[in-house]
């Protein structure tokens, strides 16, 4: 175990030396620029053997993500906000077409106005396209799961592209203590990156010829079952992870000091690392305080944050993005997966566009929470400015 | 609309001197003009990239609040009349 | 004067009611007659407006967007995979702050590809900041659209008119086609505050800093927001004007109602035939249909469903890994509500397969079921797979 | 001083650009060749996000952002709503970077010149994706260092030639396209007055060179800029409805190497590939019919 101070890019770009990932179709945009530009140096200096493909767009990034995959290359790309949505239209095709594609999300605000700062409307309007969307706290997260995601992708029972998230600057530019596994055991933990080729001048086939309305939905219908079979995918993959590199993440979704609590705020991103901090001076003074960080936001863990709340009165849920005309997306799937139980949810729209959740933000989330408990709120959905 | 916060003009914003306040923070030299050596070619004005340099009857001013120090109408003055000097 | 019209057809001609002075379009199935048409009424002079035969949609609605900040009403149409393309304006669009309305004719997404009918494209958006508006037949396609400049004008915010692909845009209904003076009288001409002018020069889409991101994105939610009242103030305007009522919701036997099925977009008609079927033999069914499903309806539909004792939603799209839009936010309406309805999801239609009767009744029945046992096992189930086709246990 | 420049400034001091930017030059004359009566349409790129920070902004004319791929489609909806509102003498410009230009808004600019709205489109070409940190694009020149084309053990610098944007929109049949350097002032404003005089779609491709990016010191900007002409390596030329006039003819070509060693991004070059480099500068200045 290598142990080194480097930026959540930079760990990206370690992780995909470390999957031997093969083509590297990219285009650049802030934030995630440095994780293309580590990849070059790598590929230059000789240490990588892989294809990076500088390409016109980033809709062309995933066009040539999707020939690439279907020709059993292990595939990579990376991009952020204006990015993710230019190539929209085809992220739905490559979960359609069940490409195994990994995909790191550098979160940044959607514009107008233009900004570059992080918040996760980017990655959380990609709800309905099928790709498993997973999100990290600590740099040392976003190397661990950036090599899950390759074996979770080309897991025979899910084949769903994966993208996984990182804080525009607040984690893609913040340089981290992180321990880099050796080549060795990651080959070890990844199976064979490559796979059979579907296209095969020696067995010539179509793909994704146009099924009549008597076939469609039943291609729909796979997709959602390898969303649950990626509901224990992801937790295997993470035990399994933990059992040969000594780091797990408790799979889908972390309970943290739900002990006895009665209130609890669910968030994801690195903003968790903070609201760690809040609950533990809250639970110094008393205070019946916890914490549940989602890691996977599709396949949505329902079961598991059902099993989480049962002692809960009320649920924070802490969305760093906007549903316009309604309100916060993470609250959305919450609210659904918590029917059955009687905790009562609040919704907090926070950090848009860069700006800081602070201590103090999340300490007033908690009061509104606490107050909850007794007061019916008004408002289900609070703007946090 | 009266219920709206912030200001009613969507996403724009007027035309103003300074978009950024003050550049001339960033500069490490800055030009000076000797006036007699110069023949009021106005290379030094056509070629300013941040429009620092205006004409009077005198001749070129440098306009020190957004003048950045980059150098070119010293590099350009055919008579080198401006040279740059430390702040 | 009444005609027969197609989907297609009645968004073309409210677009020439409007008086629309620039279309920029781009040519996808099924959306094709609706730029078809208006071709037509520009080349034949119908129409005094400029047509931009974009090279893809992408540039569709950037043309629109220029357009719109130029201070003329601009309209563009798409489906699907165009509407996936320009996503990216979308976003762009809402934050400037641009009154465009678009008819989107819903086709379901690939891969694999499909040009058949379901929701899952517009419902693939809902977060753009676009009020999105559903119609169930094409009378609605032509008032929503005449309704929906109203609406973008005065609140600055784009409109999504959406209608189902081949079953409304293919299939020719009677319309009643209003007088162009009756529509100049409920439709002023547009203004735009502050248009791209050289006489008052200003700056549209600058950087917004942390400091001042948030106030924008807050002051679109407000907005779309107010779009509630506003559509329910248009809808009183246009009962005056064309004695045709519309609102956010539409209830139909739903006040005494014990099951409730809630749907958007076509289904709603078949499901009303379902609703009459039960009602003759006594049981309280009824049925609500979402219009508006951003902005979403949420003290309507507390108020809708709040008496039932459980809710069957039926819709055409599907959020791998999670349940379908609808099922979410109404789970989110009613969350901290005391007595919340039981409410089951229900995926069909996707792909243009046929939502049959004999599947509206299955949810009717399943829904009836949980109301007994008063509890949800199974939250989300699929109508219509056919499990021969790819040995599928459901 | 020569009647093509006026006085006026419609491009404000005190915007974030580098100190000695090509590309804000060149928007600055371009704004002096056009006057007041102009909708500008910009990419995303440098001159935007240094031009535009809410609630201030540099530009002195109307001015709309969209995105980054779609400058010419923004314009050509401009350009439609001015036609349709009967508005007379008001020019549409979309202003866009070398990857705006020539990769990510290709598709946009092709659709809009072969539809022929009546617009300028100008491209600053500073040679790579420069407001995301130098990374390469099409038009980054054969062999330059980037920083997704290092300089290592098995790559050295970008290993394809420039893409020739002027060629292909030339070849729409569009009535009039011109390269142009912010080292000639004069050249470039006649060649933008020229294509404000023409009805239809006109394409100006400004090579603007870039301090932080090229690897030099601010102050030998202009000296750069004209050391490209000098040495055949950037060629100033119009093409009027298809006939091919080259404006400016370096009595005698300098080496290009003179060219190529003030910039810090070109120091890696071996004398081969140098040599390499001068040979394709010769073969197209032969093609073009410069000395």
């Amino acid at each position: 175990m290598v142990a080194r101070v480097m930026s959540g890019n930079e760990v990206v770009a370690y992780g995909v030396k470390l999957s031997r990932a093969e083509i590297v179709p990219s285009y650049p945009i802030t934030p995630q620029t440095t994780i293309v530009e580590q990849i070059a140096e790598f590929i230059a200096n000789g240490e990588m053997r892989a294809e990076l493909m500088r390409v016109e767009s980033e809709y062309a990034a995933m066009g040539a993500c999707i020939g690439a995959s279907l020709m059993g290359a292990r595939t990579f790309t990376a991009t952020s906000s204006q990015g993710l949505a230019f190539m929209h239209e085809l992220t739905h095709w490559a979960a359609g077409s069940r490409l195994p594609i990994v995909m790191a999300v550098v979160n940044r605000a959607m514009a107008p106005p233009w900004n570059i700062w992080a918040d996760q409307q980017d990655v959380l309007s990609q709800r309905d396209t099928g790709w498993l969307s997973l999100f990290c706290e600590t740099n040392q997260e976003v190397l661990d799961t950036c090599i899950q995601a390759f074996r979770i992708s080309e897991d025979r029972e899910v084949l769903l592209p994966v993208m996984f998230s990182l804080d525009g600057f607040m984690l893609s530019h913040t340089s981290e203590p992180v321990e880099l596994p050796k080549q060795g055991d990651v080959d070890g933990f990844l199976p064979e990156s490559r796979r059979p080729p579907l296209l095969d001048v020696d067995h010539p086939t179509t793909l994704f010829n146009v099924p009549v309305p008597e076939q469609y939905m039943e291609f729909r219908h796979w997709i959602e079952k390898s969303m649950d079979a990626a509901r224990r995918v992801i937790p295997k993959a993470d035990r399994e992870f933990k059992r040969r590199f000594g780091r797990g993440y408790r799979g889908m979704l972390e309970p943290y000091w739900l002990e006895g609590a009665e209130v609890a705020l669910l968030t994801a991103g690195s903003v968790c690392g903070t609201v760690r901090d809040v609950v533990e001076s809250l639970r110094k003074r008393g205070e019946k305080v916890g914490m549940i960080k989602l890691r996977s936001f599709r396949p949505f863990p329902s079961e598991e944050l059902r099993r989480a709340c049962e002692g809960l009165r009320v649920l924070g849920v802490a969305d760093r993005a906007c549903s316009f005309g309604m309100g916060g997306i993470i609250f959305s799937d919450v609210s659904a997966a918590l029917q059955p139980l009687n905790v009562r949810v609040l919704g907090f729209i926070a950090g848009l566009g860069g700006r800081d959740i602070t201590h103090r933000d999340i300490w007033r989330m908690f009061k509104r929470c606490i107050r909850a408990i007794e007061v019916t709120p008004a408002r289900a959905i609070e703007w946090f400015v | 609309m009266k219920s709206w916060r912030g200001p009613p003009v969507p996403v724009a914003a007027r035309p103003s001197v300074g978009s950024s306040g003050r550049t001339s923070s960033w500069r490490i030299q800055k030009p000076v003009v000797n006036l007699k050596r110069c023949t009021r070619c106005r290379m030094c004005w056509i070629f300013c990239p941040d429009v620092a340099i205006s004409f009077t009857k005198r001749g070129p001013a440098i306009n020190h609040d957004y003048c950045k120090g980059c150098g070119i109408c010293a590099n350009e003055c055919p008579a080198k009349a401006i040279t740059m000097e430390a702040l | 004067m009444k005609q027969a019209l197609t989907g297609n057809e009645a968004a073309a001609i409210a677009a020439k009611l409007a008086r629309v002075k620039v279309i920029s379009a781009y040519p996808i199935t099924p959306q094709t007659a609706v730029v078809e048409r208006l071709a037509e009424f520009v080349a034949n002079g119908e129409l005094d407006a400029e047509f931009i035969k974009v090279e893809s949609e992408h540039s569709a609605l950037s043309a629109c967007i220029g357009a719109a900040a130029t201070g003329t009403r601009t309209f563009t149409a798409t489906s699907s995979q165009g509407l996936m393309l320009m996503s990216e304006m979308l976003f762009v669009a809402s934050g400037l702050r641009l009154p465009i309305v678009m008819a989107n004719a819903n086709r379901s997404l690939s891969a694999p590809l499909s040009i058949w009918c379901d929701q899952q494209d517009s419902m693939a958006v809902r977060d753009s900041g676009w009020v999105q508006l559903y119609c169930e037949n094409n009378q609605e396609v032509l008032d929503s659209v005449l309704q929906a400049y109203r609406v973008a004008e005065e609140l600055l915010l784009p409109v999504m008119v959406c209608f189902d692909g081949f079953i409304l845009s293919h299939t020719a209904e009677p319309v009643d086609i209003p007088g162009q003076a009756e529509v100049d009288e409920f439709l002023p001409p547009y203004k735009l505050p502050n248009p791209l002018d050289p006489c008052r020069p200003v700056t549209m889409g600058p950087v917004g800093v942390p400091e001042c991101y948030e106030e924008f994105r807050c002051m679109l939610q407000e907005a779309t927001r107010a779009s509630k009242e506003k559509l329910i103030e248009v809808g009183r305007a246009f009962w005056k004007h064309f004695r045709r009522r519309y609102g956010l919701i539409e209830r139909y036997r739903s006040n005494d109602a014990d099951v409730l099925l809630l749907t958007m977009g076509s289904l709603g008609s078949s499901a009303k035939d379902i609703v009459d079927s039960y009602r003759k033999r006594g049981e309280k069914v009824g049925l609500v249909r979402v219009r508006s499903f951003r902005p979403f309806p949420v003290k309507e539909l507390i108020d809708a469903l709040g008496s039932a004792k459980a809710v069957s939603v039926l819709e055409k799209d599907v959020s791998p890994g999670s349940a379908g839009a609808l099922f979410l936010d109404t789970a989110a309406a009613f969350i901290n509500v005391k007595r919340a309805p039981l409410m089951l999801d229900f995926i069909c239609g996707l792909g243009g397969r046929d939502v049959s009767s004999l599947h509206i009744r299955e949810a009717v029945r399943a829904a009836t079921r949980a109301a007994e046992i008063g509890e949800v096992r199974k939250a989300v189930r699929w109508l219509g797979l056919r499990e021969k086709l790819v040995g599928l246990r459901i | 001083m020569r009647e093509e420049l006026v006085e006026e400034e419609l491009f404000a001091p005190g915007h974030r650009a580098c100190a000695g930017c090509g590309a804000t030059l060149a928007v600055r004359l371009a704004l002096k060749a056009l006057g007041k009566n102009v909708i500008v349409a910009n990419a995303t790129g440098c001159v935007e996000v240094i031009s535009t920070p809410y609630p201030e902004t540099a530009w002195r004319v109307p001015w709309i952002h969209a995105a980054f791929e779609n400058a010419a489609a923004v314009a050509s909806g401009v350009e439609a709503a001015l036609k349709s509102l009967g508005r007379r003498g008001v020019k549409v410009v979309a202003i866009a970077g070398d990857g705006g230009t020539a990769d990510i808004g290709l598709q946009a600019l092709s659709g809009a010149v072969e539809r022929g709205h009546d617009f300028i489109y100008i491209c600053y070409d500073n040679e790579a994706y420069m407001n995301t940190g130098i990374q390469r694009s099409s038009a980054t020149p054969f062999g330059a260092w980037t920083t997704t084309t290092p300089v290592g053990r098995v790559k050295r610098g970008k290993d394809r030639p420039k893409k020739d944007v002027p060629a292909i929109i030339a070849a729409h049949g569009a009535p009039y396209v011109a390269t142009a350097s912010v080292a000639y002032p004069i050249d470039l404003i006649k060649k933008l007055r020229k294509a404000a005089a023409t009805e239809g779609p006109t394409y100006i491709h400004i090579h603007c060179p870039c301090p932080p990016g090229w690897r030099f010191d601010s102050d030998k900007m202009i000296e750069v800029a004209r050391l490209a002409v000098l040495s055949g390596a950037w060629i100033l030329y119009e093409i009027k409805n298809g006939r091919l006039n080259v404006t400016i003819k370096p009595p005698k070509r300098r080496p290009v190497s003179d060219y190529l060693k003030m910039q810090g991004r070109f120091k890696h070059l071996t004398d081969a590939e140098i040599a390499e480099i001068q040979r394709t500068v010769d073969e197209r200045c032969r093609h073009l019919g410069v000395g």
